[in-house]
């Protein structure tokens, strides 16, 4: 075949998914956890092999390809359209989001066969998989879009899919509704960010008279020369919008609380993919913010001002999601930090690095949380008490769960940045272009890149080192094959990662500038290397010196006596969300509480009562002249009659 | 001053006095009776003017057959006598002001607007003929006439069924 | 002589009203089927007139003039005709119709006779409001859709039915005297109440152009509602039967904006023109206070009523844009918010329906109990909050777009803070969604409930489908109207040029 | 031959005076009297007028009215006998129903 021709297959990797979850809807319920499992999966995985053939296709024309598929919108002068852009970003995305969606499917096959029995409600499993197929097309939709607008289409559907699966167990979490109220959360912290996309969106229409990615950014050039102001705009609100789905600064509120759903969700939407896609759209739009310096640096210091708060917190925490959720937070700001400094290929290396490890982490960790569940059940006297997600109440499990402990340390040690692994050079790429531009920032990426390294260390000691806690962590078992396969998948993909962008070679450097244009390839840095590695080893050290000496964990963090308030403020998340509650949620609440009552009810409503009660005074006056009497009425006759004789007689 | 004009004074007079007499009797027996002179006295000036057949008219239908018809009634209904207690203290003075008012403004029109010198016409035999006014009125007033006739139906009809016991009362 | 589809169409009804007041009472299946069988057959007439319509063209198709009488030496006419505007909403009229009859099938047990009888009446003067094009023909039909509404809601109808029967009628009522007063003079000064000859001529002087644009357009922002005038929709919303609600929302209130196309716009263009902004603002102000004010319900019904302010407010700011986009996203939305609204009543009245109660608090955790019940619902609300891909973005965006946009509004502010709306209603919606579906089921009666019949699915089913239609291949739609709104759009725009 | 004036003064007078016994008097039967005294006067000046203008059609519009009042002293006192008989009164005050 032509390979040109291989470019018309992109509609597949939307429609693949979506077969797949239209079969499961219809039938999936009748046939079984093992056939629903594996059709999702295969699904995603025909994706995958659609988006190698599509690789494989653009080695050959690296412009790649736009394919029409229909007209969506057409209005006057406003026109859209269903188009998929193949290039060699949109193929990235599309490579990762497939691969690790394809593999983490694979996981949840036997992840959530516990987990449906585990809380209770084994005709959820099918469920599981339609929202999991729905977010896979709804990413490709994301990815694979030739214009903002369709691009918003997934944009938002992720975000459903995302509210749908936080809300998986909706009838759980704190009170039996904490979880549905973090999807909500979720949700709506998405749509302020979506808000500001939306604007962008329409500034854009205005001043450049089309949606389309390449038309977009081959006016931006003259755009911006004539209207910087616009343009300033336009990338800052789209800010808001990478804010809202990459989890930055000010909006990454609802991430740590979407760890209420299942793991492998945490995993796939809240890891390595759709809070990634805030880094894809900067790095799409990277022409526009390459013409905004102001905007440039509005972006890094959000990125960076994210990545070190997000990671001081993550010290603070003892769920062990939590601290992988603040994680990512942290690490979504090295990307968006990287695109902000221009250096893009940093930014969607760190993103496909990150993906592996942080994926591969999440997924351990959901290992490591059946394994105790499982520990729970066992024995005459289950033990309820115990929550399987909080690292207190572990400990040496990596005798119980050998497999699960190796991959997790092979993710934490490449998420702490450690040599060879994927982590440290993606990071290091990231820290070297700060390096090279921008000093201060090179100092607060380099402070969280050792928190970073400190928590991972901190969790893995808490959880895999010293004595089990309770007696669930002592009868941990190892997860089943299903689990634990993709495990060392991703783990391989964690060391391994690293050579996509080998210092040197900079395969992804070349391939991604076919679409993002010609960019000067960093040089290694030694002095960088060193700093970066030092730090990640000093983090861990630092760690194992606080946590690992004592055989015994202790009931206070060690961590709580030495900093005192600010551990506080690490442990109850600097008070942000308590923040938000006073000064935007409640106001709000309150207003239209206000509005609703006093003003609809005892305002607008009453203006309309208030005409008819006055209509209905002035006919109570009225009727005193209706007093029954017919003389008298025969007197009011009588003095229309004067009246009338007079004005004839009188005129 | 003509004879004419003497009867007319004194029969003016006759006429207002019963007209008070009506107004003020207590007993209603009295107010008819009353009535009854005032018809006269208007019949006889149906003369003057000119009008005999009214006049006779007047004093068979009205003075004779609808008279005897209220009285019927106020026999029939024991001459009851309501207690002229007036309910409404301002009624009554509002009335006769008001009535002052409109007998002031006609007299008003009545003299501004008329002279004293337009007289009377001596009283015309073709016009006091019954034959012209039959012609009139059984061409020129044909439909009016018919329609008239349908009127006494319905009132005939009317207080045969607004007096008519239901059935059912009389069965108690 | 051929029969004019849109007598057919708009008449049809009345056949089966005719059946229906010869049956006997007590044959309830019978009236339902009756009633059914005719709405089917109004939807599928208007589906034939749809095959027979020249969508190329922004011209009346169909037209229809009977003189009637004269009034001042002006005649009257029965003048029917259809543009590409006023065909979707003919469409949606014969689509919700049979839809909204389907849905009382258990929940209308008693006086179906009556129940039935009024809905026929009440979708002819529906389409004989979208299809008049004499002033006065259209008044008689606007004034006539109250009757079986005001009985609907009066007789059917909760426990405050009265009162807002009466509060409904009334509200509308004081609204349509002013545009009668409004009609007549116009007819009398110009010697016409025919609105194709009006409308071309642009001849009405600025200044009477305001006053009458008042009047048209109270009466219009009264039906609508516009903010601040909307007080008695929570009530008749409210208190209406489930099918009385969906008509109501779906389209009832279309009516209003419909108006404001219709007259309004080609009518007083220059009036329309300086106005714009304030009506736009008055728009946006009800999309944030109907949000907000939507948050803090505790009764459904009252909350998606609240919803229908706000939603109609971008429908109001899409006219008010003047241009192609916001016209055209407005018409689109028209029908998305009847889609969508309609559906949202749909399942209020099921969930009603089991347990005879409309207060969120009573409900909770009902996607456990109903799973194919609580699916429905969420694609409901979804295509209420205006995700892609659903109906409501692409009309939502359409209009911020020609907001945005607008030179006669002349300030992106107005579509800015349009904008936030979408923020506010994932908060309502979900906040509703969550109440009802999400959680523990807190209830025990709740635990019981049924899931959704054939039947039910059946009436939510089209809406939805036809919600993923519009969301992923608008263009039909557009095609139908694009002709007529930019024929309206090239006229507003002479006649506001003509004069100054 | 007397001044019009005259009959047409009296005939004022006389309706005046029928205005105040009906306004005034509450027996029912006394003030359908008045009314009738109100139709005299009425008749007055229409046969007045008739020989002012000696046209026959004054007369005419005399019988009718006769011919109205018979029919509504026929009707009216029906109704007085009527009334009588649930309230036993012809107090014309008694009848209040109207009251708003």
């Amino acid at each position: 075949m032509e390979s040109t021709q291989l470019f018309n297959l992109v509609p597949w990797v939307v429609f693949l998914p979506l077969i797949g979850l239209g079969i499961n809807l219809l039938v999936g319920r009748r046939l079984g956890e093992v056939f629903a499992g594996t059709l999702a999966s295969l699904a995603t995985g025909l994706a995958f092999v659609v988006s190698i053939l599509l690789a494989v296709a653009l080695t050959g024309h690296t412009e790649g390809t736009t394919v029409v598929l229909a007209d969506w919108i057409t209005i006057g002068d406003f026109t859209t359209r269903w188009a998929f852009r193949v290039d060699t970003l949109s193929v990235v995305m599309m490579l990762v989001v497939s691969g690790v969606g394809m593999l983490i499917h694979i996981y949840s096959i036997g992840y959530m066969h516990n987990d449906v029995r585990h809380n209770g409600d084994a005709g959820r499993f099918t469920r599981f998989f339609v929202f999991l197929n729905l977010f896979i097309a709804a990413m490709m939709i994301l990815v694979c879009a030739d214009n903002f607008l369709m691009m918003f289409v997934g944009w938002e559907g992720v975000g459903l899919c995302s509210y749908l699966l936080i809300g998986f167990w909706f009838e759980k979490g704190k009170d039996g509704i904490g979880n549905a109220i973090a999807a909500k959360k979720a949700f709506i912290t998405n749509r302020v960010g979506d808000f500001g996309l939306l604007i962008a969106m329409l500034l854009i229409f205005t001043n450049f008279g089309t949606l389309q990615f390449d038309q977009v950014f081959s006016q931006a050039a003259v755009v911006a020369a004539a209207k910087p102001g616009v343009m300033l705009l336009i990338t800052l609100f789209m800010l808001l919008g990478v804010a809202g789905k990459s989890a930055q600064l000010p909006l990454f509120v609802w991430l740590p609380d979407a760890m209420a759903g299942p793991t492998p969700v945490s995993a796939l939407i809240h890891a390595a993919t759709m809070v990634t896609a805030g880094v894809y759209l900067v790095a799409r739009s990277s022409v526009f913010y390459a013409l905004v310096p102001a905007a440039q640096t509005v972006v890094t210091w959000v990125g960076a001002a994210t990545a070190l708060f997000a990671a001081t917190i993550a010290v603070g925490q003892y769920d062990i999601k939590k601290v992988l959720a603040y994680s990512t937070i942290s690490q979504l700001g090295f990307m968006v930090a990287a695109v902000g400094m221009g250096a893009t290929v940093a930014g969607m290396f760190h993103l496909v690095t990150h993906a592996f490890f942080k994926g591969l982490l999440f997924l351990a960790a959901g290992s490591v949380i059946q394994g105790v569940e499982r520990g729970m059940h066992h024995g005459a006297h289950p033990d309820h008490d115990t929550d399987p997600q909080d690292m207190r109440q572990m400990g040496g499990l990596r005798k119980q769960m050998p497999l699960t402990f190796w991959v997790y340390l092979i993710g934490a040690l490449a998420l702490a940045g450690i040599a060879p692994l994927a982590g440290f050079f993606s990071k290091d790429e990231i820290l070297l272009s700060a390096w090279q531009t921008q000093p201060a920032i090179f100092i607060v990426l380099a402070f969280a890149a050792f928190l970073t390294a400190f928590y991972m260390g901190r969790q893995l000691i808490m959880v895999f080192f010293g004595k089990p806690q309770t007696k669930a962590a002592e009868h941990a078992t190892e997860s089943p094959l299903v689990v634990t396969l993709p495990l060392v998948i991703l783990a391989a993909l964690s060391v391994l990662g690293g050579a996509l962008n080998f210092p040197g070679v900079h395969t992804l450097e070349t391939w991604l500038s076919h679409t993002l244009g010609e960019g000067e390839p960093a040089h290694f840095n030694w002095l960088v290397a060193g700093i970066s590695l030092a730090l990640a080893l000093c983090g861990l050290g630092i760690a194992w010196l606080i946590y690992g000496r004592k055989a015994e964990v202790a009931k206070v963090d060690p961590l709580k006596k030495g900093l005192g308030p600010v551990f506080m403020g690490m442990e109850s998340k600097w008070w942000v969300d308590e923040f938000y509650q006073a000064v935007l949620l409640n106001p709000y609440k309150a207003s239209a509480q206000f509005m609703a009552e006093q003003v609809d009810l005892g305002v607008i409503d009453r203006i309309g009562g208030g005409l008819a009660a006055g209509t209905r005074m002035l006919a109570e006056g009225i009727r005193k002249f209706q007093n029954g009497y017919i003389r008298t009425y025969a007197l009011w006759m009588l003095l229309g009659l004067v009246v009338i004789m007079t004005y004839i007689f009188f005129k | 001053m003509t004879i004419n004009m003497l009867i007319f004074i004194f029969l003016a007079i006759v006429a207002i006095a019963a007209a008070t007499g009506l107004i003020l009797s207590r007993n209603p027996v009295y107010s008819a009776l009353f009535l009854v002179l005032n018809f006269l006295s208007v019949a006889v000036f149906y003369l003057i003017l000119g009008a005999p057949f009214i006049a006779l008219a007047q004093i068979t239908v009205y003075a004779g057959a609808i008279m005897v018809l209220f009285l019927f009634v106020i026999m029939l209904l024991g001459a009851a006598k309501p207690k002229e207690v007036e309910p409404l203290k301002w009624q009554r003075p509002l009335a006769i002001v008001l009535a002052a008012a409109v007998l002031l403004e006609g007299l008003y029109a009545l003299i501004t607007r008329i002279s004293i010198s337009v007289t009377t016409t001596a009283p015309d035999a073709l016009l006091a003929d019954p034959k012209t006014l039959a012609q009139v009125l059984y061409n020129k007033y044909s439909l009016p006439f018919e329609i008239t006739s349908v009127i006494l139906l319905v009132a005939a009809i009317g207080a045969v069924v607004l007096t008519k016991k239901s059935v059912k009362e009389e069965g108690k | 002589m051929t029969l004019n589809p849109l007598l057919l169409v708009t008449f049809f009804p009345l056949i089966g009203v005719l059946i229906v007041l010869l049956l006997k009472p007590a044959w309830k299946n019978a009236l339902r089927w009756t009633a059914l069988s005719t709405a089917l057959v109004t939807f599928g007439l208007s589906i034939w007139m749809l095959t027979q319509f020249n969508a190329a063209s922004g011209d009346m198709q169909f037209e229809f003039l009977l003189p009637w009488f004269n009034l001042g030496g002006n005649p009257i006419g029965v003048h029917f005709g259809v543009d590409g505007i006023s065909i979707l909403m003919v469409l949606l009229t014969t689509f919700l119709t049979p839809l909204a009859i389907l849905s009382t099938w258990k929940a209308v047990a008693e006086k179906v006779k009556g129940f039935m009888a009024f809905f026929l009446l009440l979708e002819v003067g529906m389409l004989g409001v979208f299809l008049s094009l004499d002033m006065v023909l259209f008044y008689i039909f606007w004034e006539f859709t109250l009757i079986p509404m005001y009985f609907l809601i009066g007789l059917w109808g909760g426990e405050r039915r009265v009162y807002a029967a009466v509060k409904f009628f009334l509200y509308t009522f004081a609204g349509s005297i002013l545009m009668l007063a409004g009609i007549l003079w116009i007819g009398l000064q110009y010697g016409s109440f025919d609105l194709s000859l009006l409308s071309s001529a642009g001849l009405i002087p600025a200044t009477a152009q305001l006053w009458l644009f008042g009047a048209f357009g109270l009466a219009f922002a009264i039906k609508v509602p516009m903010f601040p005038l909307h007080s008695w929709l929570p009530d008749a919303h409210t208190e209406a039967p489930t099918a009385g609600s969906v008509i109501l929302a779906g389209v009832l209130l279309k009516m209003g904006t419909y108006g404001f196309l219709r007259f309004n716009l080609p009518l007083f263009p220059n009036a329309s023109m300086q106005l714009a902004p304030w009506m736009a603002g008055v728009a946006v102000i009800g999309i944030i206070y109907g949000a907000a004010v939507a948050y803090r319900q505790k009764d459904v019904k009252r909350l998606v009523a609240y919803s229908s302010i706000s939603h109609l407010g971008f429908v109001v700011l899409g006219i008010f844009a003047l241009n192609l986009q916001g016209i055209q996203g407005a018409i689109l939305q028209m029908v998305n918010h009847g889609l969508s609204t309609g559906a949202l009543f749909l399942v209020v009245g099921l969930l009603y329906e089991r347990r005879h109660t409309r207060v969120l608090e009573n409900f909770g955790g009902l996607w456990k109990v109903m799973p194919v019940m609580g699916t429905l619902a969420l694609i409901t609300v979804l295509s209420s909050v205006g995700l892609p891909g659903l109906n409501g973005f692409v009309g939502e965006f359409t209009i911020l777009l020609g907001t945005f946009k607008s030179t006669v509004l002349g300030s992106p502010w107005f579509a800015g803070v349009a904008t936030f709306g979408v923020i506010l209603a994932a908060v309502y919606l979900f906040h509703m969604f969550q109440k009802l579906f999400l959680g523990p089921v807190t209830h025990d009666e709740n635990l019981k409930l049924k899931d959704v019949s054939v039947r039910e699915i059946l009436v939510l089913a089209p809406i939805l489908l036809l919600a993923f239609w519009i969301g992923i291949y608008p263009k039909p739609f557009f095609m139908l109207m694009a002709p007529a709104v930019e024929k309206l759009a090239v006229l507003v725009q002479n006649a506001a040029s003509l004069v100054h | 031959m007397i001044p019009i004036a005259f009959p047409l003064g009296l005939a004022i007078i006389l309706f005046c005076m029928g205005i105040v016994g009906f306004i005034v008097r509450k027996n029912a039967i006394v003030i359908f009297m008045s009314l009738e005294l109100m139709f005299n006067a009425a008749n007055l000046l229409f046969i007045t007028f008739a020989n002012q203008f000696q046209q026959v059609d004054g007369q005419i519009f005399v019988i009718f009215i006769m011919v109205t009042a018979a029919a509504e002293v026929a009707v009216g006192l029906a109704m007085i006998v009527t009334i009588f008989r649930g309230k036993h009164n012809v107090d014309i005050d008694q009848l209040t129903n109207l009251k708003g």
